[in-house]
């Protein structure tokens, strides 16, 4: 669209509540979003914050600001640019990205009446000189996800229907391939337990399965993430998992030229990449947006608290498994039984999943 | 010699043609860069859309004179340049402004770095080479800073503390950066590889083999983020004047600009200087004049990566108190300093406060406005893209005369140092 | 000249370094074959797997494509006396121009396979404009063709993801369709080459350009003054043709083929991604290492291209292999080689006045 | 039948010079027309004006009767003037036939290829014509000078030259090379040609032109007819002055041998051995000379013995020690004084003041720089003692070198390298480019230095000039020395044939001093 001219206006750019322009004074609350680094457009993580962000806006009458870091070293000037404001005065921070931790680790205590948000990360405060934290930020409420909950059933889904001969849309798996593939982004603990997830999860469906593992170092490297799994793909790979932010657009590339399918991670893929949605079977959802939109709900609310961790894993729907909006219905009800099943399993605390790879 | 004599030499250095046009011509490119910048803003703020227009471009309209036209922007030029330059400094033109306020201690950090990864760029520079790695040296630097700091905490603590590891990290992070830095040097030196791509490739080697370390190695077990452990805060940059918690010391900046003197004098007060500023200059004429040039490049890599490590130790102990991966790219930004002024290390300190104040000013741009702040990454190419055509000024200036020209082309001009030095060396890679 | 130096090819030393590394990396395939028959199960043994499988070739074009185009460009200007350093800069210019080009073209849906030509021949347009104010700068106002090539790169590199920014409201583009894979039936069959026949359009462009640079530079008048121009050009002002006319069109001819690689880069996947050194991430200065490497040569270019692009392609089948070599280590091996490679060839045979500014009618 | 070129009152002026002033020239068709002029005289700019490259502030150049505004050298071409420049204009890397064919290239399939079978042919047909035996296909940097030379030649003729101008010609060439130069000539005149030559040489002059024009300070001072002149007339028009040429000639008094080479082997940048098995003395006292060609190794000699330049086999004894594996530096502090051929780019630097300049090789002696630090009075006053003593002009520590003229900016090396107090000094090609009175200037210091036991190595390609300065003289060839002779005992016809490389009539051994053994 073209830009305004004189006094003009067309559609925002800064995420103003529905009710419109005019609501600025009236806002019922002001919030302010650091996003990771990888930055907004990776249709996954940073995307699914937003969303949370806009559901919000759209509820209740809140005004935003945003800002996007370019790098890990900004974050903590820009947290402290939002505590600091008065011209509005932030009822919220929300930080995202587990990176953020450690820099509201220090912003935090300067601004106690300031209330932060931080996804994926639980910054504390060490008390007894050992230089480890040992207590919570009053002002912080931290949100952190059982990735590995979800990541198990998204790794079961794959390991069943690569032991059948399976065919929809874009894709089909070979019943006598023993093999699938993960794809990860920057490596760090955090991605590892999708990694140890997927994998549990592939071998509870049969223990004969391999797992092909593959970092690209990056979150927003699709030619890496296609390379990648194309080499996964070519080595017999009917099915690759990926969390790795936007390098997972190369995955669902390689995907889609090889004629297999892939797993979509933290939203609905099949939707918001949508020109892939006949190869992704599945995504493992992680509800950022949820944790966001409590958050903000909370403020408004005046109820909202720090010093606290929530937890959200497969019992809170914070993670969880979405099928494709293409080809979830091509999945048998037999297999999806059998992931709901082990869904079952993790909530009532039958199947324990582990948080690290080399422990699967 | 009196005295007086020393002086009046000094002020007619100092006034000559060649140092005024220097800064003259920073200037402009400065200006240039604004405007053209100022362009992009208002071409950016009608590309995108927006609920009220930011910026008008009209006309006044006194006594009833009809308006013409309005147009309307979604960003404002003055608003991103008053938050860039006002912003950085905590706006000094408010009520209750202190020189102490957070805002001014994230710019003056900021210096602080760049002086040190200035320097490095300069001494290069003037030893006619190009040190595209400083960002590698700082990155290993930094690193080895870490590791060493937290090797030694243990033995000691509190003022003590303060006292042996501060110098001890300093001293690692040069000593690691000056290893990393003579790579390159060596490698010119001894097998003729064009040190542009070296330096480069070894920026990406750094960063993959220190972020493997750290990640398998040295990680922080209690962190998500790949990082080392937090150094003990004994070993964190006292500060003195400005708050505690805005990760900046005056000591640190004192540092900086001493090592701004010693660069000066050790390039025009020694033998080592001369050998490094004539092979610079003229490598044959260097080697006739009896300096080793292998040994020369070798020496003026490790001294710039040297430096370039005390700016990554810098980081570390005053900044971050730790090391994490994804250190931002004050490498880079040393180019820009060093190649601002013109190389010269009285420069370096001028240039590093300008960048200094763009790269704080940056996060506030993010902050103030809707404006993306990479158009700070773009002020900078266009800054060094102007510095780099001094020819385009002079034409502007219609000062362009044939002598001049001559005199440029071997290699003279005060004005042009680093795109002549830069031109030997060039010259000299491939 | 006495007749001493008559008897000694200046280039004697040089080539035998390339063939030198030539001859190894030979000897190390046979190496790694000989290893895959003895000890099938280690590293070694799959090195040569990988090394042999189609997939690896068919990767290794891939990444090839920008590399060469842009080496070929590079070729150009330093053949005719400007040295380009700011070829990172042109990819990166061409590879969001040629994503935002085939969104906008294609409005509302999904982009078609024209649509896509046409972003990219956009693309092309934007990196030669920026190729032709670095001339500018460099012919017109005499700066240092290092420095300014250096600004081009960091020009580019705020410019595109502040476009993006401005776009997109992030650093990354929407996606767009990506190009239809070419399969040329039968000879796509064939084992280890197969990969050549079935492969992105953009693998058949780079192969064309290679083709075309090569008779370009060699066959054509033109060609002859663009290395006149940059190892003589008071020799070519002399004949009577502009040298700095000749050096325009080279370094505007670097601004069409790098532009050519950063649109078949971003196109290939169908977003432009710009936090941190872009999607390019250094793939300029490995084409200048190649076409160094590849002595000025395009087909030279090409293959040392399809060298580095192999690492890179590697490194992902050392990851899915599994040879428990650490993934963050095993992405430094094409940088590592990079310098390898440079520290053993060394010195290359650059054209006598790269670098220089040339004006007519002085002495 | 009106002249071949007509230059009507041609005014050029660079910043600060007027390099031709209200010059007139007219040259017959089919005729040799030489131009003679001390350096700076404005030849090669007249010249230039002629060929396009520079326009002249007034004037007219008519060329064929019609009058000429050239713009650029195509113009010139089209108009049927071709020069070939005191430095040559090839393309090393290419071929002669690429080389003569540039920017003229036939084509084939409409524009889109070089017809390089046409080119080839056209070269070898042409090269024929006027009895050039030339090799289409070698490489530029593969063939001799003279070869190129006529690459040079056969370049203008080929994109139809009428008018060939040629850019003191004989500079680089053997006197064989001359004479077959000279001949060459005379093809071309034959052929319908007009040539003009630039030269130092009255003797060349006279023999190869029909007439002569001579420059002085940018005017031009008689164009004369060569059969109506001599020697002794040029040589005064060219000075404005008579031209005697007195040097100190007092007998060497020679001492020990300050400096023995043996064996000397030394590759150059490219892996060549250029210098091949060198053996020679130079005694405290006298001035050892080199002539010859430039290119036969005398550079990479010069830069073995100054350690510059590591040989790959042999020894340099000074005073008695093997310097051969010494660094450049330690060359320096033994006292060995080297003034290099190449004054901008080795000499000085350029962009120094004459300050940092007198510093050059002693920036680590002990007198400027004790422990590392550099003491600039010291310095000052050691700059300012050079320029007072060495008459350098302008009297100006402060200056910078690129701001003096070439003759001063080798004045002042001269004084630097004899303040060293060497007891060896190497000067190559210490007067080249340098005007009459400086020359003088230089070659008077030489001779003191011996006088007072110092050793010199004396490289030079002026024969003149080291034949009268020498007490021996060596010749190189082909990075051999060919004799050392008594310089008061040859001919220049013998040293000619020895520097192309081939044995004199006369043996050698007569030519030989006693007691020498190489
Ligand atoms: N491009 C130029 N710019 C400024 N001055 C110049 C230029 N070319 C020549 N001059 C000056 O013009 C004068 C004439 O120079 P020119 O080269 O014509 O002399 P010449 O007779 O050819 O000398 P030589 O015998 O040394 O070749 C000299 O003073 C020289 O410094
Ligand atoms: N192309 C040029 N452009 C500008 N200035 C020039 C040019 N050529 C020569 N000059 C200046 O003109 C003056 C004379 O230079 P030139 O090279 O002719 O000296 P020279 O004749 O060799 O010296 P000397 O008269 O001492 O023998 C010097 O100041 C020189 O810097
Ligand atoms: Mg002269
Ligand atoms: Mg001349």
């Amino acid at each position: 669209s073209g830009g305004p001219s004189g006094e003009n206006t067309s559609d925002s750019d800064t995420e103003t509540s529905s009710s419109g322009g005019g609501a600025e004074a009236s806002a019922s609350a002001n919030v302010g979003v650091v996003y990771a680094t990888g930055g907004l457009g990776d249709g996954s993580f940073n995307d699914q914050a937003q969303q949370g962000v806009q559901q919000a806006a759209e509820d209740f009458d809140v005004e935003s600001r945003k800002v996007q870091p370019q790098q890990p070293s900004d974050f903590e000037n820009l947290q402290r640019q939002f505590a600091q404001e008065t011209d509005p005065n932030y009822d919220l921070v929300s930080c995202v990205g587990f990176l953020q931790g450690d820099p509201l680790a220090k912003v935090a205590p300067e601004y106690p009446e300031q209330s932060f948000q931080i996804v994926d990360a639980v910054p504390m405060r060490d008390t007894d000189g050992d230089d480890e934290g040992d207590e919570q930020f009053d002002n912080v409420g931290s949100y952190v996800f059982a990735e590995e909950e979800g990541s198990f059933l998204v790794g079961r889904l794959a390991g069943l229907l690569s032991t059948r001969s399976f065919s929809a849309g874009g894709g089909s798996t070979a019943s006598d391939s023993t093999n699938l593939g993960f794809v990860g982004g920057r490596e760090s603990d955090l991605i590892a337990t999708f990694e140890a997830g997927f994998v549990s999860g592939v071998k509870s469906a049969s223990d004969d399965l391999d797992v092909q593992t593959a970092y690209t170092g990056s979150f927003n490297d699709p030619a890496a993430g296609k390379e990648a799994a194309l080499q996964m793909y070519n080595s017999g790979a009917d099915i690759v998992y990926h969390a790795s932010g936007n390098t997972g657009t190369g995955v669902f590339q390689a995907a889609q030229e090889e004629g297999r399918f892939a797993i979509g991670v933290d939203r609905d893929q099949s939707v918001t990449k949508s020109s892939y949605a006949d190869v992704i079977l599945a995504s493992m959802v992680k509800r950022v947006d949820t944790a966001v939109y409590s958050a903000i709900e909370a403020t408004v609310n005046g109820s909202f608290e720090g010093g606290a961790t929530t937890s959200l894993g497969l019992a809170d729907d914070g993670v969880g498994i979405t099928y494709g909006q293409e080809l979830g219905a091509e999945i048998s009800a037999e297999v999806k039984s059998e992931v709901d099943t082990a869904a079952q399993s993790i909530i009532d605390g039958s199947v324990d999943v582990p948080t690290d790879p080399t422990n699967v | 010699m009196s005295w007086r004599d020393r002086v009046e030499r000094l002020l007619a250095r100092l006034v000559a043609a060649s140092a005024t046009e220097r800064l003259a011509i920073s200037l402009a490119a400065l200006f240039s860069s604004i405007l053209v910048g100022t362009l992009l803003v208002l071409v950016a703020g009608r590309m995108t859309a927006c609920s009220s227009a930011a910026f008008v471009l009209t006309h006044p309209t006194p006594f009833g004179v009809p308006r013409l036209f309005a147009v309307g922007f979604c960003y404002d030029p003055i608003a991103v340049y008053d938050r860039l330059f006002l912003g950085a400094l905590g706006d000094p033109f408010s009520a209750g402004w202190s020189p102490r306020n957070a805002q001014m201690a994230v710019t003056l950090r900021e210096t602080t770095v760049l002086i040190f990864t200035g320097l490095s760029v300069a001494v290069a520079f003037r030893a006619g080479v190009f040190n595209i790695g400083t960002q590698g040296q700082l990155v290993v630097g930094g690193f080895a800073t870490a590791l060493t700091v937290l090797a030694a905490a243990p033995a000691v603590s509190g003022f003590v503390g303060t006292l042996t590891l501060i110098p001890l990290g300093l001293l690692a992070g040069a000593v690691g950066g000056g290893f990393y830095g003579a790579i390159p040097g060596a490698l010119k030196a001894y097998a003729d590889a064009n040190e542009v791509i070296t330096t480069i490739m070894l920026n990406f080697v750094a960063t993959g083999v220190v972020g493997y370390l750290v990640l398998n190695q040295f990680k922080d077990p209690t962190s998500a983020a790949t990082q080392t452990r937090a150094l003990p805060s004994y070993a964190d940059f006292p500060a003195v004047v400005f708050d505690p918690r805005s990760n900046f010391s005056l000591i640190a900046l004192a540092f900086g600009i001493s090592l701004i003197v010693a660069v000066y004098y050790l390039l025009a007060h020694t033998s080592f200087g001369y050998d490094l500023r004539t092979s610079g200059l003229q490598p044959e004429a260097a080697e006739y004049g009896g300096v080793d040039a292998a040994r020369t490049v070798v020496a003026s890599f490790a001294l710039s990566g040297a430096l370039g490590g005390l700016g990554g130790a810098l980081y570390v102990l005053m900044i971050l108190g730790n090391y994490q991966t994804g250190v931002p790219a004050y490498g880079f930004d040393g180019i820009t300093v060093s190649i601002l002024a013109g190389n010269n290390p009285v420069g370096v300190g001028f240039a590093a406060l300008l960048f200094g104040v763009l790269k704080s000013g940056t996060t506030v741009v993010d902050f103030a406005t809707d404006v993306p702040p990479q158009l700070v990454g773009v002020l900078r190419g266009l800054i060094i893209l102007f510095v780099a055509m001094p020819e385009f000024f002079r034409l502007l200036g219609g000062r362009m005369d044939r002598v001049q020209r001559r005199a440029r082309r071997l290699g003279s001009t005060a004005a042009t140092d680093g795109g002549e030095q830069a031109d030997d060396g060039g010259d000299r890679n491939e | 000249m006495s007749d001493a130096r008559a008897d000694g090819s200046p280039l004697a030393d040089r080539f035998s370094k390339r063939t030198g590394i030539t001859v190894a990396v030979g000897v190390l395939f046979v190496l790694l074959a000989g290893a895959r028959l003895a000890f099938p199960d280690t590293i070694a043994g799959d090195l040569f797997a990988i090394v042999t499988d189609r997939t690896t070739l068919g990767a290794a074009l891939r990444f090839a494509v920008p590399i060469t185009l842009a080496a070929l460009g590079g070729i150009f200007a330093e053949k005719s006396g400007v040295i380009n350093i700011g070829l990172e800069g042109l990819l990166i210019i061409s590879a969001f121009t040629a994503v935002y080009a085939t969104d906008t073209i294609a409005g509302e849906g999904a982009a078609t396979q024209a649509e896509l030509w046409l972003g990219l021949l956009v693309g092309v347009v934007a990196s030669t404009l920026l190729a032709g104010l670095f001339a500018v700068v460099c012919i017109e106002f005499r700066a240092d063709q290092i420095i300014a090539g250096l600004a081009v790169w960091l020009i580019a590199l705020g410019l595109a993801p502040f476009a993006s920014q401005v776009v997109y409201d992030g650093p990354n583009t929407a996606s767009v369709t990506t190009p239809a894979t070419v399969t040329i039936p039968v000879l796509a069959e064939i084992p280890f080459f197969g990969a050549l026949f079935d492969a992105s359009p953009f693998v058949y462009l780079m192969f064309i350009a290679v083709g075309l640079s090569w008779y370009v530079l060699n066959r054509t008048a033109f060609g002859r003054h663009v290395r006149a121009a940059g190892e003589n050009p008071k020799a070519l002002d002399t004949a009577g043709v502009s040298v700095s006319r000749v050096r325009y069109a080279a370094v505007l001819l670097s601004g069409v083929l790098s532009g050519a690689g950063g649109g078949a880069l971003a196109l290939s996947i169908g977003q432009f991604t710009g936090n941190g050194a872009t999607m390019v991430n250094g793939k300029g200065f490995i084409a200048i290492v190649t076409y160094l490497f590849g002595n000025y040569n395009p087909v030279g270019a090409f293959l040392s291209a399809l060298l580095f692009a192999g690492l890179d392609a590697l490194q992902f089948s050392l990851q899915t292999v599994g040879t428990g070599l650490p993934s963050s280590l095993v992405r430094v091996i094409p940088f590592v080689t990079v310098i390898l490679v440079l520290a053993l060839v060394g010195r290359t045979q650059i054209p006598e006045a790269a670098g220089d500014h040339y004006e007519s009618g002085e002495d | 039948m009106a002249d071949a070129v007509r230059l009507d009152g041609i005014t050029k002026r660079f910043p600060g010079v007027v390099a031709n002033d209200d010059v007139t020239l007219e040259v017959e068709r089919g005729s040799v027309h030489a131009l003679l002029g001390e350096n700076g005289a404005g030849k090669t700019t007249l010249m230039n004006v002629l060929y396009g490259l520079y326009q002249p502030e007034e004037g007219r150049v008519v060329v064929d009767g019609e009058e000429q505004s050239f713009e650029s050298p195509g113009d010139a071409i089209d108009a049927g003037v071709g020069m070939i420049h005191q430095h040559f204009m090839l393309v090393d890397t290419m071929t002669v036939a690429e080389n003569i064919t540039l920017g003229n290239e036939p084509r084939k399939w409409g524009w889109l290829a070089v017809d390089r079978e046409q080119a080839r042919r056209e070269v070898r047909e042409l090269s024929e014509r006027y009895g050039f035996a030339v090799e289409p296909d070698a490489r530029i940097e593969t063939v001799s000078v003279g070869v190129q030379q006529r690459v040079e030649i056969l370049k203008a003729l080929y994109r139809g030259a009428d008018v060939l101008i040629l850019d003191e010609p004989t500079a680089v060439l053997t006197p064989q090379e001359v004479e077959e130069l000279l001949a060459v000539f005379e093809e071309l005149t034959a052929a319908g040609k007009t040539v003009i030559f630039i030269t130092h040489k009255l003797g060349e002059a006279m023999e190869a032109a029909d007439e002569i024009t001579v420059l002085r300070d940018g005017k031009n001072v008689g164009s004369v007819s060569a059969d109506d002149t001599d020697r002794e007339a040029l040589a005064e028009l060219m000075v404005g002055r008579e031209v005697l040429m007195e040097t100190d000639a007092r007998p060497s008094d020679p001492g020990d041998e300050t400096l023995c080479v043996d064996g000397l082997t030394v590759e150059d940048s490219r892996g060549v051995t250029v210098v091949d098995g060198v053996s020679f003395g130079v005694r405290a006292g006298e001035v050892f000379g080199i002539a010859g060609v430039d290119g036969n190794g005398q550079s990479e000699l010069v830069e073995a013995i100054t350690g510059l330049r590591e040989p790959t086999a042999g020894r340099v004894d000074f005073e008695g020690r093997d310097v051969a594996d010494w660094s450049r530096i330690d060359h320096i502090e033994a006292g060995m004084a080297y003034i290099p051929e190449d004054r901008q780019e080795r000499g000085l630097v350029m962009d120094f003041d004459l300050v940092e300049n007198g510093l050059l090789g002693s920036q680590h002696a002990s007198a400027f720089a004790a422990g590392g630090r550099i003491d600039w009075d010291r310095a000052r006053d050691h700059a300012e003692a050079v320029v007072e003593e060495y008459d350098v002009r302008p009297p100006d520590p402060d200056a910078r070198s690129v701001s003096l003229s070439g003759g001063n900016q080798q004045k002042f090396i001269v004084g630097r390298e004899f303040e060293r107090d060497p007891s060896l000094l190497v000067a190559t090609h210490p007067t080249r480019g340098v005007d009459i009175g400086s020359t003088e200037f230089i070659n008077d210091r030489l001779l003191d230095l011996r006088n007072a036991g110092g050793a010199v190595l004396l490289v030079s390609s002026k024969l003149d000039e080291v034949q009268m300065l020498s007490d021996r003289l060596a010749v190189m060839h082909g990075g051999e020395l060919m004799a050392v002779v008594d310089p008061d005992d040859v001919t220049e016809e013998e040293l000619g044939l020895l520097m192309a490389g081939e044995e004199p009539s006369r043996s050698l051994s007569s030519l030989r001093l006693a007691g020498e053994e190489s």
